[in-house]
């Protein structure tokens, strides 16, 4: 269990390999955050800033949260900060438990904790502007359905 | 009483520093917003619609009801994008 | 969109990187299966038999239906067969999509119908003895989710 | 009509081979499993349960009312266990 934020860039498989070594593991679930240009708009890169004395206890309280309610074996955050080429890989999460379904359902939770309780906050640069992504009122409503 | 005020995003673009010490008896965070957006227009522009405002006391988020009673760091900042 | 049935193992990082060059990708979801010892039993290796003729067109199968079903740009089944030790990998699904909820939603579908649809097998072979795994009903029942 | 018969996992076991050619008039798959299973023990043995019983003709997954019309493959093995 354990969370980082980092300017480097994060080796997934490797993150993944380290949780298959707890013999009670069979199931690993990953979600990939990449930089994407979905509307072909010209995106260079995404510039991810970050409230750094409060990140790292938010990511632990979502994490803590997740190992509270399902049974996981292993959690793993990484975030990244700076600035980030269109295709880099911004953040991670991976769970690792004896069952299926309590890695997906643990995964889900946390990027919807992630995304809408951890304070970082992305700023896309193009080639003669530059604007911060609005937060998505969908995020919002993913989080509602934990809360029952 | 003093609190280190600190801002992030396009608060911080709006307001021009990325944080400063504030001399104020704010009771909670909404007289803080008020005291501050009476001061100077910058304020009052950055905290003009606070429904896309957030705002945490001494890191954790709270609602801007909260009272500054014991804070020492308070942040403002927009609803978060991380992921 | 492929899917492999091979004995050598598979690298879990290289197959998300591919995905993450469509410039459109901003979500990649994963699944990994690990050889478990849950049970604290003793396993020592486990063992997948696979009917050739029959595997790689029921996994396109599966994929197609899942390609149908949400907005994937890009799909991955790596599945292996033959005798697998404690703590290796056995198989992989991977799902690229521009929304996180699709990426998601896809790569639980495609483990649900993976389980109970693609013909593999197991056998978990201990010091002395060895057993096939029995299907689980709990299997069947993510199925009946999907099929509202 | 000769079909090629196949068998997997706990199935292959019990019945000793993974594969033969199986001459027979069966009109469908319950019909077939009738016949081998008349025929020697280690068939009526392997396929006494049906309910853990499943089967494909020409690889796609079949009920065992289906008919063997134009069938060439016939393969029967448990519930998958894949993934």
């Amino acid at each position: 269990m354990s969370v980082n934020v980092q300017t480097d860039d994060f080796d997934l498989g490797a993150e993944v390999s380290k949780m298959a070594s707890d013999p009670s593991v069979g199931a690993i679930v990953s979600f990939t955050g990449i930089v994407r240009d979905a509307a072909h708009s010209g995106l260079i890169s995404l510039e991810l800033e970050c409230y750094p004395s409060m990140v790292e206890q938010a990511l632990q309280s979502i994490e803590k949260n997740a190992c509270d309610r399902w049974d996981l074996r292993g959690c793993k955050i990484i975030h990244r900060i700076g600035n980030l080429k269109l295709g880099e890989q911004i953040m991670m999460v991976a769970t690792a438990s004896p069952h299926r379904q309590d890695a997906f359902d643990a995964a889900e939770f946390l990027m919807d904790y992630l995304k809408s309780e951890a304070p970082f906050w992305k700023k896309e640069h193009f080639k003669d502007h530059a604007t911060w992504v609005d937060a998505r009122e969908t995020d919002l409503q993913s989080l509602q359905r934990w809360q029952d | 009483m003093k609190l280190n005020v600190l801002y992030f995003a396009w608060v911080r673009e709006r307001i021009g520093v990325a944080s400063e010490t504030v001399e104020t008896d704010a009771g909670s965070i909404n007289e803080l917003l008020d005291e501050l957006s009476a001061r100077e227009e910058r304020y009052a522009i950055a905290f003009s619609d606070r429904s896309v405002l957030r705002c945490a006391i001494d890191q954790t988020l709270v609602p801007f009801e909260t009272s500054l009673a014991n804070a020492t760091e308070v942040a403002f900042f927009p609803p978060m994008t991380g992921g």
